[in-house]
């Protein structure tokens, strides 16, 4: 045998500990972080997304037209190198128009999803957390106001508020958190029974510490789930209350209001529709996969 | 059984009524009336006008009489279409709209799920990377888009479908997509997860211990479990898709009850407001109940009550 | 073909490897064991060892990707079906060698009615009516013990209890009479009376039909009870096997000394218990020695880098370890032998 | 006695109007320093008793004394210093970690809780429950799941003498676990009582573990005590028809012995805990089950000093 | 319904054609809606009806002819043999029974008060007088009569009004609530009955063999589908499926040079007004700038597109005036506007405004426009909006509403408005009465004696004093800058070459089918 009879004496197990990495200290949320940028795809869809964002910002300054600017001699144009994205039945400038539009598009969309999520998370936490009878009542209050057609809540709103973007806002916020209130609840249901719940409760922990500490944590991927869909139908509700002329007040634009005028021209200058439904849904294709990877990345599990 | 189904309808019941309560002020907060749509009226006609539609009344008074008239199934007649009662409009448009809502339905659901199910056993293969792309385009353009876009080659260049209208088959093709789709796109996404979930557990290795093929694993073990929990999503989407989609039955001009809400609440037209939401609660609500049957008969660990 | 003296089962150097996102896992790195008509033989060793990955890959059962087999082959009645692809295997499985799994909670599909799912297997390998299934489906049942197996049919996993789902199982398994039963922790989620019901029916049908049986367990009592053949593995690799004799009265590896040292005894003072210290080698990077070097009280410089070779300790029983070889010195075994167990002043 | 336990019962309203008999009227009593096991077959109410005693589900009857004070009918405040007398392991050691909370997090959310320590104290004493449990500060920083099993239930201990408690109810803490890490677990739980004077009520279903470290053992059957003895007494000489079918079941490590033993064969299933029969809760399955035994419950009795068996037809007086 | 036989059109004598909306109300007293109002046009008929030429003329319509009394009081007309299309003749009685109903407040019709120039209709309809009072009655079974309280120049022209027709006597009371809800519930005395009516999809109607002047009528079938979309009408209009069409603006470039490509100028004019009860508005200089730093044409033709014509005085020209020219023509242009100087005028009298207000742009805050619903009206907020802020540096917000909110903003307090104004009948009059002191659709409330003295005189005068007193008064509105016209409205329109005869009109009865056929 090749063996030196030296390698029969006993290792040296001494160093053995030594040779774990020892993780530096973190937290969740910069563990969360880490694992995010590790994620290309997601990383790829959140630039595209802050490219979106920048030129919501700096867009309108690219080109030298006001997006209110009108000129009657250039009508109808299509792309050109003047007019990047061509102009419309004003002779606006579209492109300044798309990026103007973003601005309202995504504010409407932050905007009312961030209630969504307040107002969802809360009143469906509360709901399942409690349980029983009030839970029975607050999940009837929802089915209740699901059920009230959101067109009539709107104009309502239109008529206490006076139309605008803060009106759209508020009544998207209004209509759209049953959705979230249910899964949350759901959720909250399934979770209050989990061990580690248990465990925190026999620490003597208070109830809101469990719901902040414990079940709303665990229930993020849903919750994420849910937002990524809930950003672009809030882009959609807008879109609708344009259709419905409820829309944002002119001359501003949102992605919603420019693909209807450019539906109504898609016979003719189809270039009016296109780069709005375009922005549209790059937004979405960004948003649904950065949710994706948040998800993953919100999840320990998913850490190696 | 028959207990919960008395508990059950008792409870929608209830929250019919505080819905109808609620519609039923909320819109009179709203101000204008039915009759100045375009023009104003001399205010002697319209005391006339309000009068004979009872509208002159306290609007507790009025809810009560709509409160009475309910009970009796009456859902009062429209204050536009003169002559028309509401009753009417839901008997006339209400299967077209159902019609064109199942159609869609149906398409949503056997596509969704087919691509669903397409693209969990496929998964990371060209399959799965297409669905993920159909159900993000599903999500991601609006309907009125895909209607216009579908009108205009499908039949306005290709005449391979009728424009406009409704009668038959070929009428409800391009509707029925261009409704159906983003629920395809929602359906197929879920399915998908749903699937994955489902290959994953041990079940579907003991049906594949026992020497099935692929295709008998996915389609005796694998589809009726990742079908439940989509059913509740499925329902209320149904249930939305049933009573019309106001644009699609404007792009395509389907005679169906879609428009009516709108018109309605652009035009001040109380009873149709209010039948409509009663309607549309009422169907919710059936919807729901129907869900939770459905439920019990594609998992049987499920009971009601 | 079926020569006397070919194994009914033989498994040499098995590899098994998943390609996950964080790297290869390699689960099983080369297992090697035989198995004969109506034998019963053990895998014993800690979670995550590699036993289940052992056992689904005899029927192809790993999801692939990210299972691969990366080496070695798997002999069935002298024919090699490593080779075979998934539909050539779906003839053998569920037919000639069947497998049941650790959960009967979860390995029924709560869907469907038990009946079926009974009968499913023998309608997919024999060629008979459905009539002619129900009839062997309800034969079935009554001898895994299910009383009224008529109306027990109709019903749904969740109407079953615990053991009852087990049998169901069973039966499912064994409705074809298969050559090999595969059972994967088949009464871990079972309470000891019922465990013991089980294990009796898994030997009773050894007796009546002559079925080999490969039970996967980490219960070194149930191992005592049924098992006629053992093989002890630890990171993906058997470190010692044996007759049920030879491991359990003679074991020579200090992982199998672990193991039978950390159970306390039910009719003796077992005094301080003793646990084998330190956790498992992570099998995305398994160390290229002993696996079990850096827990094991004994172990030399060679055992850091070198897998030991497999040294006879008997007939039949080979062991993994540097301590067999004539240049190790002589320790004194920390195994303080097999609990005398004597029931009580019964 | 630290802890008393008297006709406690705790049932379940099922939809239907179907009661679950989780608990049915158990008495006992724990000593302190002392360790109780709790062995009797999967969802016989062990648990439901353990959560009933520390306050996660309320009583249906009964009433519950520690340290001679009731606590079954503690609100608030109350029930939260309660809580640092009394803790809980909890059987699987994954599920009752919050996967998104790192090691330092959970074990410190008692601390918190109670505002034990604060800042670099707080440290110091997770650290310092890290050490008594067999863990280091590296692991402080990660989550449950980069944990093995036994590594976790070491957290979940650690967690539960954060606070300093008197007495530990150990729900199953070693079930999920695998045979070569229960024992590490088992001697740390031997360990901390020996130092810090704790009292166990263990529970466990494996009898071999639970006479190791038990002064005295219950045996639970659907809901009820069937006998209750101390350990050399209850393995030695069993009574219960149940308790003997359990013993004779347990597998031992021994080919030779272990086949040669007879076996008490129960036959037919657990019953359903939803509707019982009247009567002894073991009839259905008990080889010697005779009239009386379908009429009314046996009562509780001690057979001798301190063995107490609810059968009518134990052999020895 | 439509099982695609009904597409194929232009076949015979069959006319197929969309319309945006179900008809509301196919009573005659009581249709509110353009579309309504063309479908009763189509199948009922009253005393007067536009011949080909588009000219109403003794003996077109029911009447066969009439006569008015010296003072201007008393209408008499002798009605023709026509029948109803139950085979039944029409009488006297039947106009006697339906103005009766019209004006009664059970009727509840909207249009009631266009009857107040009758003796006794306004008592009647608000309560204070009876039906024997109003002043109708049948000479005879041929002879209808009907007493003003004033001379009242365009009574005849009213009376194609739908709310002057006949009605069989009896059926309302007959049918009571199903009158006019389906197909068989009504009567016809027009030239076209309704034969199919699939609610929300399409109605039917057929040639009337009872109607008396049947021989004129070439039309078979007339199929209306129920279509709202632009673009889908556009599509169906392209394959074929339907016959004709209105031209929306944005499609006016693709058909304005067709053969059958028609502008139709109605009786409406769009204009902008002012709250005079604003601080800044109260300023005539002020509202003057705003009026006049629009530039029109470019608005207009370039802008708009939709075929309109820049309007410079309040009355359209299709409103006929004195000595065989139109009112226009006689009054001329009363402004000039930012397309002729640049807005140079609008700026120097908006800095002369707030000189006088002692007030700096900056001051004004909070304008908005209110403006109704729809795609015109928001291009031309916009324009607007963007003119005032070029050409006299302020801000202006838009709101958008619809009708009902509009009103309760304009009693609420406004700053801006644009509305627009379509006779009901061809008289100037129906535009300046809605700026008397005491009109409901004086938003701005403004209130000038001389103007209210103007139209007064107007309403009991005839002939060129009559038009001289409505010229005068439309000058004092525009000079006060009450209110500034914008564009007269034109609807396009555009039909398939073989549709022949088919005629407009730019007020009353929109679409005439009387005269229409094919011809392949
Ligand atoms: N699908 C998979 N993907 C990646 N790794 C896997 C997969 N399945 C199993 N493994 C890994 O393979 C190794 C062996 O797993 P296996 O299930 O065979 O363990 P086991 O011995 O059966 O354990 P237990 O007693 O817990 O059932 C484990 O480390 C596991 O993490
Ligand atoms: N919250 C609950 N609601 C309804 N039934 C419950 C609830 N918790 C437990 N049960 C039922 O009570 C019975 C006793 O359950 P328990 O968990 O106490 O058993 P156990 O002895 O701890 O079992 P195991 O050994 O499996 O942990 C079981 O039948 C269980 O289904
Ligand atoms: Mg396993
Ligand atoms: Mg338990």
């Amino acid at each position: 045998m090749e063996f030196s009879p030296e390698l029969f004496t006993p290792s040296d197990k001494s160093n053995l500990d030594m040779n774990k990495i020892v993780r530096p200290a973190t937290t969740y949320w910069k563990d969360a972080w880490r694992r995010l940028k590790a994620n290309k795809i997601a990383m790829a869809s959140i630039v595209l997304l802050l490219l979106i964002l920048v030129l919501a910002i700096v867009g309108p300054m690219i080109q030298p037209y006001g997006y209110s600017e009108q000129n009657s001699a250039m009508v109808n144009q299509g792309p050109s190198a003047e007019h990047w994205f061509g102009t419309d039945s004003l002779g606006r400038d579209l492109f300044v128009r798309c990026w103007v539009g973003a601005r309202v598009s995504l504010l409407v969309a932050f905007v009312a999803a961030f209630f969504n999520m307040t107002i969802g998370i809360i009143y469906g936490g509360i709901s399942g957390y409690l349980g029983g009878k009030v839970d029975l009542v607050m999940m009837r209050f929802v089915e209740i106001i699901y059920s009230v057609p959101d067109l009539l809540w709107v104009i309502l709103l239109m008529v206490i508020l006076g139309p605008g973007l803060n009106t759209i806002i508020i009544s998207i916020a209004i209509t759209g958190w049953g959705n979230m209130a249910r899964l949350v609840r759901g959720q909250m249901l399934q979770l209050k029974q989990s061990d580690y719940v248990m465990a925190s409760k026999t620490l003597g922990a208070s109830s809101s510490r469990i719901l902040v500490k414990h079940l709303l944590p665990n229930t993020m991927g849903p919750i994420i789930i849910d937002l990524t869909f809930s950003i672009p139908s809030a882009i959609f509700t807008e879109a609708m209350l344009s259709y419905l002329g409820l829309g944002v007040p002119v001359p501003l634009a949102s992605w919603g209001t420019l693909a209807n005028e450019g539906a109504r021209m898609l016979m003719l200058e189809p270039y009016q529709l296109f780069f709005p439904a375009l922005l549209i849904s790059l937004t979405m294709l960004g948003f649904n996969l950065v949710g994706d990877g948040l998800r993953d990345a919100l999840d320990p599990k998913m850490r190696r | 059984m028959v207990k919960y189904f008395i508990k059950r309808l008792f409870m929608a019941l209830l929250t019919l009524w505080v819905i109808v309560t609620m519609t039923f002020f909320l819109m009179h907060a709203v101000p204008g009336n039915p009759f100045e749509d375009k023009k104003k009226i001399p205010a002697d006609v319209l005391a006339n006008m309000e009068a004979k539609y009872g509208l002159d009344k306290p609007v507790t008074e009025q809810y009560l009489i709509y409160m009475k008239n309910l009970l009796q199934g009456d859902l009062g007649i429209s204050l536009k279409y003169k002559n028309r009662s509401v009753n009417s409009m839901i008997a006339q448009g209400f299967p077209v709209s159902a019609t064109l809502g199942l159609a869609a339905g149906v398409l949503g659901i056997s596509l969704g799920v087919l691509f669903g199910i397409l693209a969990g056993v496929k998964r990371g293969k060209p399959i799965d990377y297409l669905v993920i792309v159909i159900a993000i385009l599903g999500v991601s353009v609006p309907a009125f888009v895909f209607a216009s876009l579908f009108q205009y080659f499908f039949a306005g260049k290709l005449h391979w479908f009728p424009v406009a209208g409704w009668g038959g088959l070929k009428y409800m093709i391009l509707p029925a997509l261009a409704l159906g789709l983003r629920m395809i796109a929602y359906i197929a996404r879920m399915m998908r997860t749903s699937m994955l979930d489902v290959l994953g557990q041990d079940y579907i290795k003991t049906a594949k211990a026992k020497g099935l093929s692929n295709m008998e694993v996915i389609t005796r073990h694998t589809i009726r479990n990742a079908i439940t929990p989509i059913i509740t999503v499925v329902g209320v989407q149904l249930a939305s898709i049933l009573v019309g989609s106001f644009v699609i039955e404007n792009i395509f001009s389907i005679p169906g009850v879609g428009k009516f809400l709108v018109d309605a609440v652009q035009g001040n037209d109380y009873t149709v407001i209010m039948g409509m939401t009663v309607f549309y609660a009422a169907i919710l609500v059936t919807m729901m109940f129907i869900i939770d049957i459905v439920y019990t008969l594609v998992d049987p660990r499920v009971k009601l009550d | 073909m079926n020569q006397a003296n070919t194994p009914l089962l033989e498994i040499k150097d098995l590899k098994v490897n998943f390609n996950t996102y964080a790297g290869v896992v390699q689960a099983v790195r080369g297992v090697s064991f035989t198995m004969d008509r109506g034998e019963i033989v053990a895998i014993v060793g800690e979670s995550g060892c590699g036993k289940s990955v052992t056992a689904q890959t005899i029927l192809k059962l790993n999801p692939s990707p990210p299972a691969e087999i990366s080496g070695g082959s798997i002999h069935f009645n002298g024919q090699c079906i490593s080779d075979y692809s998934e539909k050539q295997m779906r003839k053998i499985a569920g037919n000639q060698i069947s497998m049941i799994f650790q959960d009967p909670m979860t390995s029924l599909n709560p869907t469907k009615r038990v009946g079926a799912q009974v009968m499913e297997g023998i309608l997919k390998h024999q060629n008979v009516s459905k009539d002619e299934a129900r009839k062997r489906a309800v034969e079935m049942l009554r001898l895994v013990g299910i009383s009224n197996p008529e109306n027990r049919m109709r019903q749904y996993p969740h109407e079953f209890s615990g053991g009852m789902r087990q049998r169901v199982m069973i039966a499912m398994a064994l409705v074809c009479d298969p050559k090999i039963l595969i059972a994967d922790e088949p009464t871990t989620a079972l309470d000891v009376t019922i465990q013991a019901q089980i294990l009796d029916l898994m030997m009773d049908l050894r007796d009546k039909l002559g079925t080999a049986i490969l039970i996967i367990t980490h219960d070194m009592g149930v191992v005592a009870d049924i098992a006629d053949k053992v093989a002890i593995m630890y990171a993906g690799v058997i470190v010692e096997q044996g007759s049920v004799q030879e491991i359990f009265y003679n074991p020579q590896h200090p992982y199998t000394w672990g193991l039978l040292n950390s159970i306390p005894e039910l009719y003796a003072d077992s005094g301080r218990l003793v646990p084998i210290v330190g956790t498992p080698p992570d099998l995305l990077a398994p160390p290229e020695g002993c696996p079990f070097w850096d827990r094991c009280q004994y172990s030399m410089k060679v055992c850091e880098k070198h897998f030991p070779p497999a040294f006879e300790a008997g007939e039949g029983h080979d062991v993994h370890c540097w301590l067999m070889s004539e240049m190790a010195p002589k320790v004194e075994k920390s195994f303080k032998g097999v609990q005398k167990h004597v029931a009580g002043s019964k | 006695m630290l802890l008393e336990v008297n006709n406690l019962k705790k049932y379940f309203d099922l939809p239907g109007h179907r009661v679950l008999k989780a608990v049915d009227d158990v008495s006992f009593a724990i000593e302190k320093g002392e360790t109780l096991g709790l062995v009797g077959e999967s969802g016989c109410g062990k648990s439901t008793l353990g959560r009933t005693v520390i306050g996660l589900y309320e009583p249906t009857a009964g009433e519950i004394m520690f340290a001679g004070q009731r606590i079954d009918n503690l609100k608030g405040r109350e029930r939260r210093e309660l809580t640092r007398n009394v803790q809980m392991i909890f059987q699987d050691p994954y599920a009752s970690l919050n996967p998104r909370m790192t090691v330092q997090e959970i074990i410190g959310e008692g601390i918190d809780i109670h505002q034990l320590y604060k800042g670099k104290r707080r440290q110091d004493r997770i650290m310092e429950l890290l050490s008594l449990v067999g863990l280091n500060e590296e692991h402080a920083n990660r989550f449950p799941h980069e944990f093995s099993g036994g590594q976790r239930q070491r957290i979940g201990i650690a967690r539960a003498l954060a606070i300093e408690p008197k007495l530990i109810i150990c729900d199953e803490p070693i079930s999920a676990l695998d045979v070569s890490i229960q024992a590490q677990v088992v001697n740390l739980l031997d360990d901390l009582q020996q130092q810090l004077g704790l009292t166990y009520l263990f529970i466990a279903h494996d009898i071999s573990m639970v006479k190791h470290i038990s002064n005295r053992i219950a045996v639970m059957y659907l809901g009820s005590i069937v006998e209750l003895a101390t350990s050399e007494e209850l393995i030695g000489h069993p009574l219960h028809p149940y308790t003997k079918a359990l013993l004779s079941s347990v597998p031992f490590a021994d080919p030779v012995e272990s086949r040669r033993r007879g076996r008490i064969k129960l036959e037919g299933d657990v019953p359903n805990p939803i509707n019982t029969p009247p009567g002894c809760k073991f009839q259905g399955r008990c080889p010697i089950c005779q009239d009386a035994c379908r009429q009314e419950a046996p009562p509780m009795r001690e057979v001798s000093p301190g063995h107490f068996v609810s059968c009518y037809f134990v052999e020895e007086g | 319904g439509g099982d695609g036989s009904t597409g194929n059109a232009g076949s015979d004598q069959t006319l197929t054609l969309t319309e945006t909306a179900e008809p509301a109300d196919l009573n005659p007293l009581t249709a509110q809606d353009v579309w309504s109002n063309e479908l009763i046009g189509a199948t009922m008929e009253g005393l007067v009806r536009t011949k080909e030429n588009g000219v109403i003329e003794q003996g077109s319509g029911l009447a066969e002819s009439w006569t008015v009394s010296d003072d201007g009081l008393v209408y008499t007309f002798k009605l023709r043999d026509a029948k109803w299309s139950d085979g039944s003749a029409i009488t006297a009685n039947d106009f006697v029974y339906a103005w009766k109903r019209a004006v009664d407040p059970e009727t509840a019709s909207p249009y009631a008060y266009l009857h107040y120039p009758i003796v006794g209709a306004e008592e009647f309809n608000t309560g204070e007088g009876t039906a024997d009072d109003v002043g109708v009655k049948a000479v005879d079974e041929k002879t209808f009569e009907v007493t003003l309280k004033t001379p009242t120049e365009y009574f005849t022209d009213m009376l194609m009004l739908s709310v002057f027709y006949p009605l069989k006597e009896g059926i309302l009371e007959e049918m009571g609530d199903t009158y006019a809800s389906e197909p068989d519930k009504m009567i016809y005395s027009g030239p076209f009955k309704i034969v199919s009516w699939a609610h929300d999809q399409e109605i039917v109607v057929e040639k009337n063999p009872d109607y008396w002047d049947a021989d004129a009528v070439k039309l078979d079938k007339i199929v209306f589908k129920i279509t709202k979309e632009t673009n889908t009408i556009v599509n169906m209009y392209e394959n074929g499926d339907i016959d004709m069409m209105e031209v929306m603006p944005e499609f006016l470039d693709n058909y304005k040079d067709d053969a059958g490509f028609q502008t139709v100028t109605e009786l409406v004019t769009e204009y902008l007004h002012f709250n005079l009860q604003n601080e800044f508005f109260a300023n005539v200089n002020i509202r003057k700038a705003f009026g006049m730093a629009i530039n029109r044409e470019e608005y207009v033709n370039d802008l708009l597109k939709n075929g309109c014509t820049p309007a410079y005085g309040f009355i359209p020209p299709a409103m006929n005036g004195v000595g065989g020219k139109s009112f226009r023509e006689n009054n001329g242009d009363l402004f000039t506007d930012a397309g002729k100087d640049g807005g140079e005028e609008a700026k120097a009298l908006f800095e002369q405004g707030l000189q006088e207000l002692g007030k700096t742009r900056e001051d004004m805050t909070g304008l908005s426009l209110v403006i109704g619903e729809g795609d015109i009206n928001l291009k031309t907020a916009q324009v607007f909006q963007e003119a005032w802020k070029n050409v006299l540096g302020v801000d202006v917000e838009v709101k958008s509403l619809k009708f009902a909110l509009r009103m309760t903003e304009y009693e609420a307090d406004f700053t801006l408005g644009k509305e627009g104004w379509g006779a009901d009948f061809n008289d100037p009059q129906s535009f300046l009465d809605l700026f008397t002191s005491n009109s409901e659709y004086n938003y701005g409330k403004w209130s000038n004696e001389e103007y209210d003295a103007l139209l007064k005189k107007a309403s009991s005068t005839t002939g060129d004093e009559r038009a001289q007193a409505l010229q005068d008064a439309e000058k004092i509105l525009i000079q006060d800058a009450v209110m500034y016209p914008t564009f007269f409205q034109s609807r396009n329109f555009v039909h398939k070459d073989y549709v022949k005869g088919h005629v407009r009109n730019g007020f009353g009865l929109y679409s005439e089918y009387k005269w229409t056929y094919i011809e392949k």
